[in-house]
C-alpha cells in the first residue's frame, strides 16, 4: 500500500479530477451521487496521503536528502523542457496530509451546510477541482507545474467565492480575488521566467543545486535578490500579504466551507508553501530573506490591528488568517522552513475549525453576519461552543494547544536571528529584533481579538430576539470535533519531549537538523502576552468592566482607521477607477480620434481630392481642348529642355 | 502521389457551396446542413492528417501530403500544396473554426441564409488555401479571396454599435480597404522578390522553399526593403499597433461567424505569412525589423488592453483583446529564436480557438438579447447557464489560465522573449498585459453573466440544438490542447526548425559582415 | 510583286459581313430586322474561329504597309470578341433606343474593321486611315440616339475633340516622316539608328504622337473627353468604345513606339511612366465621388488605361504580353459591367448608382456579374484582373519602377472603395421596387460568358497567357 | 531660296491659327473650320516634306490626299451631328453643350 501510494502519488490529485469531470459531464443532475463520488475520491486520496506520510516517516532521512521524484515530459523543444510529475518529501507529504484531510472534512461538512442549494452538485465539482489543483501544486517537482496548479487554485477560488454569483457582493469579491492574485502572479511568472532564462531549468532539485552558484550563471547578488523579490510577489498575492491582502477578507462572500478550506487552511498557504519550496533561492541572498521576513511581520501586525475592530465573524477570521500567514512568512524570512510549515499545519487545523464553527453559527443564525446580533450562543450550540473555544485557545498560543508549539517556534527562530546565532548576519540583525517585537505584539493582539469575538458571540444574552439558533446536524458537527481534537494534539508532533528527538523538525527542514532547545524566557513571556490579551477581552466583552464604546470614542481616529481597514480598499478603488480606467478612456479617445482619425483623414483626403479634380471636368468642350494642348506644350517643354540623359532619368526610376 | 487529401479538404466546402446554389433559398435548414456536412468533412480529414503527421512525420519534419500540378507555365506558378508542422495547426484551426462558425448564432442570418452560407464556404476555402499553399502565387490568390466575401457579409448581416458612432458599412469598408492597402505593399514586395529570384535563377518560380534557398544571395538592402513592405502588409493583417484600428470596428460590425473566422484564423494569415515568407525567405530583413516589431508589439499588448477597460460593448472588448493578444504573438516573432517562434505560433492557434469561442458566445448572447451593450445586460447566467459556462471558459482561456490552450504558448513566448537580453524590458512591459487581460475579461464576465436576475431577459432561451456544437467542439479543443500541450508544441516545433535555422544562419552572416544589424 | 490576298481574309470577311447586313437590312421589313443582331454575332463568331488559323504566319503585305503577325491576330481576336459580346448584349437595348436597328450593327462591324486594320498597320497612312475609320464610325455611334440630347452632345464633343487629336497625331506623323523620310514603321527605326543626334523636331513629333494616341486611350491629361462621351453615348457604344477603341490604340502605341523608336526608349519610357502614374491616380480619385454608374465606369476605365500603360513602359516582351493579356481580360470585365448597366437602364431607365439598390434581390445574376467584373478591374484575386496586373507590374518592377508598382497597387486598392460602394448598394440596400428584372437571352449569354471567363482566367490564366505570349513574341524576334 | 524649313514654319503657323480658331470660337461650325485649317497645315507639311525629303517617292502627296478625303468625311459627320444638336438645343454654341460634366 505504501509502496503503491508512493509510486502512484499522481493519483492523489487525479482522483478528484476524475470526480470533477464526472460531475460536470454526467452527474450534474444528481446532487447526492455527485457528493458521494466527490467525497469517495477525496477519501481515497486521503488514505493514500496517509500511507505516503507513513512511508516518509519510515524512510526518514532518505526522503529529506533525496526526494522521491517521478515525472513525464509535458512539452519540450530545444532549450525548454517542462515536466509534469510529483516529488515526495516530508514537506509535500505533510501538505498532502493536511490538504486531503481538510478537504475531506469540508466536503463532509458541506453535505449539511449546502443542503438544498440548487448548485449542490456544481459545488462539489468545484471542490473536487480545487482539491485536484491544490494537490497538484503540493506535489509539483518544478516551478512551472506549481504555477499551473497555482493558477488553477486561483480559478477555483474565483469560482467558489463567486459561487452565489447572483449576489452582487459575491461576484465583485470573486473578481477582486482573481485580479488581485493575478497581480501577484505577474511577478511570480516573471520570476519563473527569469529563473528559466538564467538557470536553464525550473526543476526544484536542479535549481537548488544551481542557484547557490549563481555567479557562474552570470548573475550578481543584487540581481538575484531582485529576482527573488519579484518571485515573492506571487506569494504576496496568493497568501494575502500586504499590500495585496485586500481580496482575502472579501473572499468570505463565498460559502463558509469554502472559506474554511480555501481561504484559511489550504489555498492561501500556497504562497507560504511556494516560498518554502524555493527557500534555497531566498537563503542565497540575505536581502531577500529580510524582505520576506519584514513583509510577513508587517502583515501580521497590520492585519491584527484591523481584526480588532471588525464586526463580522468571518471578516475577523479572515484578517486573523492574513495575520497568521504573515507569521508563516516571517518564519520563512527567518530561515526556518520547519517553523513555517509547522505553523502552517497547526493553523490549518484550528483555522479550519474556527471557520467551520463560524459556518455553523451562520447556519444557525440564518446568515446574519454582524456579531453584535449574536450573544449567548453557548447554550444553543454546545459542540460549536466548545470546539470554537479550542480553536481560540490554539490560535492564542496557550499550552498545550497546537498553536502554542508552532507560534513559539516562530518566535524562537526570529529571536535567534536577532542574536547573531541565526543566518542573517550584518545589516539585518537589528531588523530582526524589530520583527520580533512586532511578532510578539501580534501574538497579544491575536489573543485579544479572538476572545473578543468569542465572548461577544457565545456569552451574554442573545441580542437578536427573532433568531432561533440551533445546533448543527451531525455531518457538520463531526468535522468540528475531528478538527477540535487535532487542534489540541496537532502541535504535539513538534514537542521534542514527546517524539524522541524525531520531532516535526527532523523531517520538515532545510539544511541540517538541529534540536531546538526550549527557550523558557520566550515561552513564558509569550504565554503571558497571550494571557494579557485574553484578560483584556474578558474584562471588556465578558465582564463588561470597561465599556468598549467608551474605548472606541477615546481612540476615535485609531478606531476609525482600523475599522475602515486603513482605507486601503478605497485607495485601490480610487486608483483603478480614476487612474487605470482613466488611462483606458483616454487611450480610447486617442484610438478613436487620433489613430483612427489619421486613417479616416487619409480616406477623407482621398475623397476630397477626388471631388476637387472632378471640378476640372467642366463640361465645356473647349476647356478640354485647352487642357489637351496645354498638356502637349508642357510635355514638349519638358522633353526639349530637360536633360534627357539616362543618368538624370534614373531619378524617376528609368534607365535601369 | 496517392490520394490528394489536401485538395479534397479544400474542395469539400466548394462542393458544399455549389450544391447550395441549387437549393431553393427558402430551405435554409438544408443549406445549413449542407454547409455543416461539407465543413465537417474537411475537419475530419484534417484531424486525420494531423495525427498521421504527428505520428509519422514529426521526426523528419518537412512537407507532407504534397501535390504539384503545373499551373501557369510562363510565370512558374505551380499548384503545389503541402503541410508541415507549421501549416497543420493552422489548417486544423481553420477547420475547427469553420465548422463551428456554421453553427454559431448570427443575428439576422435567417434572412438570406443561402447567400450567407455560400459566402461562408468561400471564405473558409480561401483561408484554408493560404495555409496549405507551397507556392507564393497560390498563397496570395487564396489570401485575397477572403476579403470580398467578408465585406459583403459585414454589410448585409453585420451590425452597428451603441458605444461608438460606427455603422456596419463603415466598419466593413474600413476593414476591407485597410487590408487591401496592406496587401498592395505585400503584393509589390512579392512581385519584386519574384523577379529578383527569377533573374538569379534564370527561371521564374514561386516555390517558397526554392525562394528561401536563395535567401543568402539576396543582398541586405534588398531584404530590408522587401521585408519592410511585406511586413507592413502582414502585420496590418495581424492588427499590429498602430495599424489595428480596423480590427475592433470590423469585428464589432461583422456577423458572428465572420468575427469568429476573422479573429480566429484570418488574422493568423498575417502571422503565418510573416514567418513562412518573411522570415524564411528574407532573414536579414527580419533581423533588421525585429526591434521595431518588438516595440510595437508592446504597444499592442498594453495599449489595447487598457482600451479594453474602457469598453462597454462586448464585441469591442473581445475585439481589442484580440489586438492585445496579437502583441504576444508579435513579441514572440521579434525574439527570432526558436522558443519565441514556437510560442508565437502556438499562441496564434490558441488565440484562434479561444477567440472563436468568445465571439461565438458573444454572438449567441447578442442574437438572443439583441444587444451587446454591457450595462443593458447582467445576470444572464440565470437564463442561459450553458452560454454562460462557455463564456467563462473563453474568458479564462483569454486570461491565459493554465490547463487551457493559451497558457503554454504564452509562457513559451515569454521564455523566448526573455532569452534575448534586448527584449527583456519590452517583454516585462508586455507581461502586464496578463494582469490587464484578467481585469477586462472578468469585468465583462461579471457584468454580463453574474449578478441579480434581470426580468427583461426572462424570455431568452439558452443554447439548444445545433448551437451546442460550437460550445462543445471549441471547449474540447481548448481543454485538450491545454492539458496536452505537446500535441501542439511538438508539431509547431518541427515546423519552426527550418525557419529558426535560417535565422541563426542569418545572424552568423550578419556578424561576419560586421554590419550594423 | 506577288501579293497574297489570303492574308486579308479576316478583314475582307468582316467588310463583307457589314455589307451583307446592310443589304439584308434594306430587304427585310422593318419589324423583322431584329434577327440582324444575331446574324452579326454569328458572322463575327465565324470569323473569330477562322482567325485562329492566322497565328504563326508573321508576314506583311504591300512592302510593309500591312502586317499580319501574331500580335495583330491577337488584337483582331480581341476586337472580334468585344464585338460579339456587345452585339449579343445590345439587341434589346438597341431596339428600345432607336428604330434604325440595322445600322447600329453595321456601324459596329465597320468600327471593328477599323480596329483590325489599325492593329495591322505597318505604315503611317494605314495607321491614320484605320484610326479614322474606327473613330468616325464611333462619332456616329455616339450620337446614335439623335433625339436624345445627351447622346448628341456627346457625339459633338467627341467629334470636335477627336478631330483635334487627329490633327495633332497627323502633325506628329508628318514631323516624324519629315525627319526620317519614311512612313513605314519598321524603317523609321532603321533611319533613326543611322542618325547621329536627335533632331528637336523629332522630339516634338514623338510628343505629338503620344498626345494623339494618348487621347484615344484617354491617358491623363488627354482624358477629358471620355467621361462625357461615355456618359452620353448609348451604353452598348460606351462599352465598345471603352474596350475596342482603347485596345486598338494600345495596339498602335505598342507597335509604333516599340518598333519605331527603340532608340529613344529612355525618353518615352519615363514619359509614359509619368503619364501612367497620373492616369492611375486621377482616374481612380475622380471615380470616387461619381454617382452615375456610366461616368464612374468611365473614370475607372481611364485608370485601367493607366495600368495598361505600365506594360508599355516596360517595353519588352513581358510588358507587351502584359498589355495584350490585360487588354483582353479588360474586354470581358468591361463589357460584362456595361451589359448590366445597359440591361438595367433598359428596364428602369436609370443609370444612377443609388437606383441599383437591392439589385441582388431583383436579379442576382446581374448583381453577381457586376460585382465580379468590377472587382476584376480592381485586381482582386482570383479574378482575371489580378493575373493581368501581375503580368504588367512584374514586367516593370525590375527596371527600377517599384514606385510605379506601389502607386498602381495602392490606387487599385483604393479603387476597391468605389467598386464596393456599388456592391454595397446592390447587396445591402433594400430595393425600392421589388419587381424582378428580366434579362433577355442574348444579354444573359454575355453576362454568363464574361463572368465565367473572368473567374476562369483568374484561377487558370494559362490559356490566355500562352496566346498573349505568342502575340508579344511577334514584336521581339 | 525657299527651303523645307520655310514650309515647316508656315505650316506650323497655320496649325496654330487653326488651333486658335478651334479654341476661341464659340460656334461649333467655326470650330469645325478651325479644325480643317489644322488639317490643311498638316497637308502642307506632308507635301513639302515629300518634295524635299523624298523627292523620288510621292508618299507625302498620297498621304495628303487621304487626309483630305478623311477630313471631308469627318466634316460630313460633324455637320450632321451639329444639325442634330441644333434640333435639340436650338443652339450651336459649344458653351451651351455642358449637360455632361463632372
Amino acid at each position: 500500500m505504501i509502496e503503491f501510494s508512493l509510486n502512484n502519488a499522481w493519483l492523489i490529485p487525479f482522483l478528484p479530477a476524475v470526480a470533477f469531470a464526472l460531475i460536470v459531464l454526467v452527474l450534474r443532475p444528481l446532487p447526492r451521487v455527485s457528493a458521494f463520488v466527490s467525497i469517495t475520491c477525496i477519501l481515497i486520496s486521503f488514505i493514500m496521503a496517509i500511507s505516503i506520510g507513513i512511508g516518509v516517516i519510515q524512510g526518514g532521512e532518505k526522503f529529506v536528502e533525496e526526494p522521491f521524484k517521478k515525472a513525464v515530459t509535458w512539452f519540450s523543444m530545444s532549450g525548454l523542457k517542462i515536466e509534469m510529475g510529483f516529488q515526495i518529501d516530508p514537506t509535500s507529504a505533510m501538505m498532502l496530509f493536511v490538504v486531503t484531510l481538510v478537504a475531506a472534512l469540508v466536503q463532509i461538512y458541506s453535505i449539511g451546510y449546502m443542503h438544498g442549494d440548487k448548485g449542490f452538485s456544481v459545488f462539489y465539482a468545484y471542490l473536487s477541482l480545487f482539491a485536484m489543483s491544490m494537490l497538484g501544486l503540493v506535489i509539483a517537482p518544478n516551478l512551472l507545474q506549481m504555477f499551473v496548479f497555482w493558477e488553477l487554485v486561483g480559478l477555483c477560488s474565483y469560482l467558489l467565492i463567486g459561487f452565489w454569483w447572483y449576489k452582487y457582493s459575491a461576484r465583485e469579491a470573486a473578481k477582486k480575488a482573481f485580479i488581485t492574485t493575478r497581480t501577484g502572479d505577474f511577478g511570480l511568472l516573471m520570476g519563473i521566467l527569469l529563473l528559466q532564462i538564467f538557470f536553464g531549468t525550473l526543476d526544484l532539485q536542479e535549481l537548488a543545486v544551481r542557484i547557490p552558484n549563481f555567479t557562474e550563471y552570470g548573475l550578481t547578488a543584487g540581481a538575484l535578490t531582485l529576482i527573488a523579490a519579484i518571485l515573492f510577489l506571487g506569494p504576496i498575492g496568493k497568501s494575502g500579504q500586504f499590500p495585496l491582502h485586500v481580496w482575502l477578507p472579501d473572499a468570505m462572500e463565498g460559502p463558509t466551507p469554502v472559506s474554511a478550506l480555501i481561504h484559511a487552511a489550504t489555498m492561501v498557504v500556497a504562497g507560504v508553501y511556494l516560498v518554502g519550496r524555493t527557500l534555497f533561492l531566498f537563503k542565497t541572498v540575505p536581502g531577500a530573506m529580510a524582505f520576506v521576513a519584514f513583509m510577513g511581520a508587517f502583515t501580521a501586525l497590520f492585519a491584527a490591528s484591523i481584526a480588532i475592530t471588525q464586526t463580522e465573524m468571518k471578516k475577523i477570521l479572515a484578517y486573523s488568517t492574513v495575520s497568521q500567514l504573515g507569521y508563516m512568512m516571517l518564519a520563512l524570512g527567518a530561515g526556518s522552513l520547519t517553523a513555517s510549515m509547522f505553523h502552517l499545519m497547526t493553523h490549518a487545523f484550528f483555522k479550519a475549525l474556527m471557520f467551520l464553527g463560524a459556518g455553523s453559527v451562520l447556519h444557525a443564525m440564518h446568515n446574519e453576519a454582524d456579531i453584535w446580533k449574536y450573544g449567548g450562543l453557548k447554550k444553543y450550540m454546545p459542540i460549536t461552543y466548545w470546539t470554537f473555544l479550542i480553536g481560540c485557545l490554539a490560535i492564542a498560543g496557550i499550552f498545550p494547544f497546537a498553536g502554542f508549539f508552532s507560534k513559539d517556534l516562530i518566535l524562537e527562530v526570529v529571536w535567534a536571528n536577532s542574536t547573531l546565532s541565526g543566518h542573517a548576519h550584518g545589516p539585518f540583525q537589528g531588523l530582526y529584533t524589530l520583527l520580533f517585537i512586532m511578532a510578539s505584539m501580534t501574538a497579544m493582539m491575536t489573543a485579544f481579538y479572538m476572545f473578543r469575538m468569542f465572548f461577544i458571540c457565545f456569552h451574554g444574552e442573545l441580542r437578536d430576539k427573532h433568531a432561533h439558533p440551533h445546533e448543527s446536524p451531525f455531518s457538520m458537527a463531526m468535522p468540528l470535533v475531528v478538527l477540535g481534537i487535532l487542534s489540541v494534539v496537532g502541535g504535539w508532533v513538534g514537542w521534542p519531549g514527546l517524539t524522541e528527538g524525531k520531532a516535526f523538525g527532523y523531517f520538515v527542514r532545510m539544511g541540517e537538523f538541529e534540536i531546538v532547545h526550549a527557550n523558557w524566557t520566550l515561552i513564558i513571556s509569550s504565554t503571558v502576552l497571550a494571557l494579557i490579551g485574553i484578560g483584556g477581552a474578558i474584562a471588556i466583552y465578558w465582564k463588561n468592566a470597561i465599556s468598549h464604546e467608551e474605548l472606541a470614542k477615546k481612540f476615535a481616529p485609531l478606531y476609525k482607521l482600523s475599522f475602515n481597514k486603513f482605507y486601503v480598499d478605497e485607495l485601490y478603488l480610487w486608483i483603478i477607477h480614476n487612474i487605470i480606467d482613466g488611462i483606458g478612456r483616454a487611450l480610447w479617445w486617442v484610438d478613436m480620434h487620433i489613430v483612427d482619425g489619421v486613417v479616416d483623414g487619409v480616406a477623407k483626403t482621398t475623397k476630397v481630392l477626388g471631388s476637387v479634380f472632378r471640378r476640372v471636368q467642366t463640361g465645356k468642350m473647349q476647356h478640354y481642348a485647352l487642357v489637351l494642348f496645354a498638356g502637349v506644350v508642357v510635355l514638349v517643354i519638358i522633353m526639349s529642355f530637360a536633360d534627357t540623359s539616362v543618368a538624370s532619368l534614373s531619378l524617376l526610376g528609368g534607365g535601369r | 502521389m496517392d490520394f490528394p487529401v489536401l485538395t479534397v479538404i479544400l474542395l469539400a466546402p466548394v462542393v458544399g457551396a455549389l450544391i447550395s446554389v441549387f437549393i431553393p433559398k427558402e430551405e435554409s435548414r438544408i443549406i445549413k446542413a449542407v454547409a455543416g456536412i461539407s465543413t465537417f468533412i474537411s475537419l475530419a480529414l484534417t484531424i486525420v492528417i494531423y495525427f498521421v503527421y504527428y505520428t509519422q512525420h514529426l521526426d523528419t519534419g518537412g512537407m507532407a501530403f504534397t501535390e504539384d500540378i503545373p499551373w501557369v507555365s510562363d510565370l512558374g506558378v505551380v499548384y503545389s500544396l503541402g503541410v508541415d508542422g507549421f501549416s497543420l495547426p493552422m489548417l486544423l484551426l481553420t477547420n475547427v473554426i469553420g465548422f463551428t462558425a456554421v453553427f454559431s448564432r448570427s443575428w439576422s442570418v435567417e434572412k438570406r441564409a443561402k447567400e450567407f452560407y455560400i459566402l461562408l464556404m468561400i471564405l473558409i476555402v480561401g483561408v484554408m488555401g493560404t495555409f496549405v499553399a507551397r507556392d507564393l502565387f497560390i498563397f496570395f490568390l487564396f489570401y485575397e479571396v477572403v476579403v470580398i466575401p467578408i465585406y459583403i457579409m459585414v454589410i448585409i448581416w453585420g451590425s452597428g454599435s451603441k458605444t461608438k458612432d460606427v455603422t456596419k458599412e463603415y466598419a466593413g469598408m474600413k476593414l476591407t480597404i485597410y487590408l487591401l492597402v496592406g496587401s498592395a505593399f505585400l503584393l509589390a514586395a512579392m512581385i519584386w522578390l519574384y523577379m529578383e529570384a527569377a533573374e538569379m535563377r534564370g527561371l521564374p518560380t514561386f516555390d517558397i522553399a526554392t525562394l528561401a534557398s536563395l535567401s543568402s544571395q539576396f543582398d541586405q538592402q534588398f531584404q530590408i526593403i522587401v521585408f519592410g513592405m511585406m511586413g507592413f502588409g502582414f502585420t496590418v493583417l495581424l492588427s499590429m499597433f498602430p495599424f489595428h484600428s480596423w480590427s475592433p470596428d470590423g469585428y464589432a460590425g461583422a456577423p458572428t461567424a465572420v468575427s469568429m473566422i476573422h479573429a480566429g484564423v484570418l488574422k493568423k494569415i498575417g502571422g503565418y505569412g510573416l514567418i513562412r515568407i518573411g522570415f524564411f525567405i528574407l532573414p536579414l530583413g527580419a533581423k533588421f525589423w525585429a526591434p521595431l516589431i518588438a516595440i510595437l508589439a508592446v504597444g499592442n499588448v498594453v495599449y489595447a488592453a487598457l482600451i479594453c477597460l474602457a469598453q462597454k460593448d462586448m464585441k469591442y472588448v473581445v475585439g481589442y483583446s484580440s489586438v492585445s493578444h496579437m502583441g504576444f504573438v508579435l513579441i514572440g516573432f521579434a525574439s527570432l529564436n526558436i522558443i519565441g517562434l514556437n510560442g508565437a505560433v502556438a499562441n496564434m492557434f490558441a488565440h484562434g480557438v479561444m477567440s472563436a469561442l468568445f465571439f461565438s458566445m458573444v454572438g449567441y448572447i447578442y442574437g438572443a438579447t439583441k444587444t451587446r451593450y454591457i450595462p443593458d445586460l447582467g445576470g444572464l447566467a440565470h437564463q442561459m447557464p450553458v452560454a454562460a459556462a462557455g463564456f467563462v471558459v473563453a474568458a479564462m482561456a483569454s486570461a491565459g489560465l493554465p490547463g487551457l490552450v493559451s497558457f503554454v504558448p504564452e509562457f513559451t513566448t515569454f521564455v523566448g522573449a526573455f532569452k534575448e537580453a534586448s527584449l527583456r524590458i519590452p517583454a516585462i512591459i508586455a507581461l502586464t498585459g496578463v494582469v490587464l487581460g484578467a481585469v477586462y475579461v472578468l469585468r465583462m464576465v461579471a457584468n454580463v453573466l453574474f449578478g441579480p436576475r434581470k426580468e427583461e431577459w426572462d424570455h431568452v432561451e439558452d443554447i439548444r440544438g445545433s448551437y451546442w456544437i460550437p460550445v462543445v467542439v471549441l471547449i474540447a479543443f481548448i481543454v485538450t490542447f491545454g492539458v496536452f500541450p505537446s500535441l501542439l508544441m511538438d508539431m509547431v516545433n518541427s515546423g519552426m526548425q527550418p525557419i529558426a535555422a535560417k535565422l541563426v544562419d542569418a545572424a552568423r552572416v550578419a556578424s561576419q559582415m560586421g554590419g550594423n544589424i | 510583286m506577288e501579293i497574297n490576298y489570303s492574308l486579308l481574309t479576316i478583314e475582307i470577311a468582316t467588310a463583307l459581313l457589314a455589307l451583307v447586313v446592310l443589304v439584308i437590312g434594306l430587304v427585310v421589313p422593318r419589324e423583322q430586322r431584329y434577327g440582324l443582331g444575331y446574324l452579326v454575332t454569328i458572322g463575327l463568331a465565324g470569323i473569330l474561329l477562322v482567325s485562329f488559323g492566322f497565328y504563326g504566319i508573321n508576314s506583311s503585305l504591300f512592302e510593309g504597309m500591312y502586317i499580319v503577325d501574331d500580335f495583330s491576330v491577337f488584337f483582331k481576336q480581341l476586337f472580334l470578341v468585344a464585338a460579339i459580346l456587345v452585339s449579343l448584349a445590345a439587341t434589346l437595348y438597341v431596339r428600345k433606343i432607336s428604330a434604325n436597328y440595322g445600322e447600329f450593327f453595321i456601324m459596329l462591324v465597320f468600327a471593328t474593321l477599323g480596329m483590325m486594320i489599325l492593329s495591322s498597320a505597318g505604315d503611317f497612312i494605314t495607321l491614320y486611315l484605320a484610326l479614322e475609320t474606327m473613330t468616325i464610325t464611333f462619332y456616329i455611334l455616339t450620337g446614335y440616339q439623335k433625339t436624345e440630347s445627351k447622346s448628341v452632345e456627346a457625339g459633338v464633343k467627341y467629334l470636335l475633340l477627336g478631330a483635334m487629336s487627329s490633327g495633332i497625331l497627323l502633325y506628329g506623323l508628318s514631323l516624324v516622316y519629315g525627319m526620317t523620310g519614311t512612313i513605314v514603321i519598321a524603317d523609321v527605326a532603321v533611319k533613326i539608328s543611322e542618325m547621329s543626334a536627335m533632331p528637336p523636331a523629332l522630339i516634338v513629333g514623338i510628343v505629338f504622337l503620344v498626345a494623339g494616341l494618348g487621347f484615344k486611350i484617354s491617358a491623363v491629361p488627354f482624358q477629358m473627353w471620355s467621361p462625357d462621351v461615355y456618359e452620353g453615348a448609348p451604353t452598348p457604344v460606351t462599352a465598345f468604345l471603352a474596350v475596342g477603341s482603347k485596345a486598338a490604340a494600345f495596339a498602335a502605341i505598342v507597335r509604333l513606339f516599340i518598333v519605331a523608336f527603340p532608340a529613344y526608349g529612355a525618353q518615352w519610357k519615363v514619359l509614359f511612366a509619368a503619364l501612367a502614374a497620373l492616369t492611375i491616380i486621377i482616374g481612380n480619385l475622380v471615380a470616387i465621388p461619381q454617382t452615375n454608374i456610366k461616368r464612374m465606369l468611365a473614370y475607372s476605365s481611364i485608370a485601367q488605361a493607366g495600368y495598361i500603360l505600365t506594360g508599355v513602359v516596360a517595353a519588352n516582351a513581358a510588358g507587351v504580353k502584359g498589355v495584350a493579356f490585360y487588354a483582353m481580360l479588360y474586354v470581358f470585365a468591361t463589357i460584362g459591367a456595361f451589359t448590366v448597366v445597359m440591361n438595367f437602364s433598359a428596364n428602369t431607365g436609370s443609370d444612377e448608382i443609388k437606383d441599383y439598390a437591392g439589385l441582388a434581390q431583383r436579379s442576382p445574376l446581374m448583381a453577381a456579374v457586376l460585382t465580379v467584373c468590377l472587382l476584376s478591374m480592381a485586381g482582386i484575386p482570383p479574378l482575371a484582373g489580378f493575373a493581368g496586373k501581375f503580368y504588367l507590374f512584374s514586367s516593370i518592377v525590375n527596371q527600377g519602377y517599384l514606385w510605379l508598382v506601389v502607386i498602381g497597387l495602392l490606387m487599385s486598392m483604393a479603387s476597391v472603395y468605389y467598386y464596393l460602394s456599388v456592391a454595397k448598394v446592390m447587396y445591402m440596400a433594400e430595393p425600392t421596387d421589388n419587381t424582378p428584372i428580366t434579362v433577355p437571352v442574348g444579354a444573359k449569354a454575355t453576362l454568363l460568358m464574361t463572368m465565367i471567363i473572368t473567374v476562369f482566367l483568374g484561377i487558370y490564366p494559362e490559356p490566355l497567357s500562352v496566346l498573349a505570349n505568342i502575340a508579344a513574341k511577334a514584336l521581339f524576334f | 531660296m525657299i527651303g523645307l524649313n520655310h514650309f515647316l514654319v508656315f505650316s506650323g503657323t497655320l496649325f496654330c491659327i487653326g488651333l486658335f480658331g478651334a479654341l476661341a470660337k464659340r460656334s461649333a461650325i467655326a470650330i469645325l473650320m478651325g479644325l480643317e485649317v489644322m488639317l490643311t497645315a498638316v497637308n502642307i507639311n506632308l507635301v513639302a516634306i515629300s518634295r524635299y525629303v523624298t523627292p523620288e517617292y510621292l508618299v507625302g502627296q498620297v498621304f495628303a490626299v487621304f487626309v483630305i478625303a478623311v477630313a471631308a468625311a469627318e466634316v460630313a459627320v460633324g455637320l450632321a451631328l451639329i444639325v442634330a444638336i441644333y434640333r435639340n438645343r436650338i443652339s450651336v454654341n459649344v458653351e451651351d453643350f455642358d449637360w455632361l460634366k463632372w
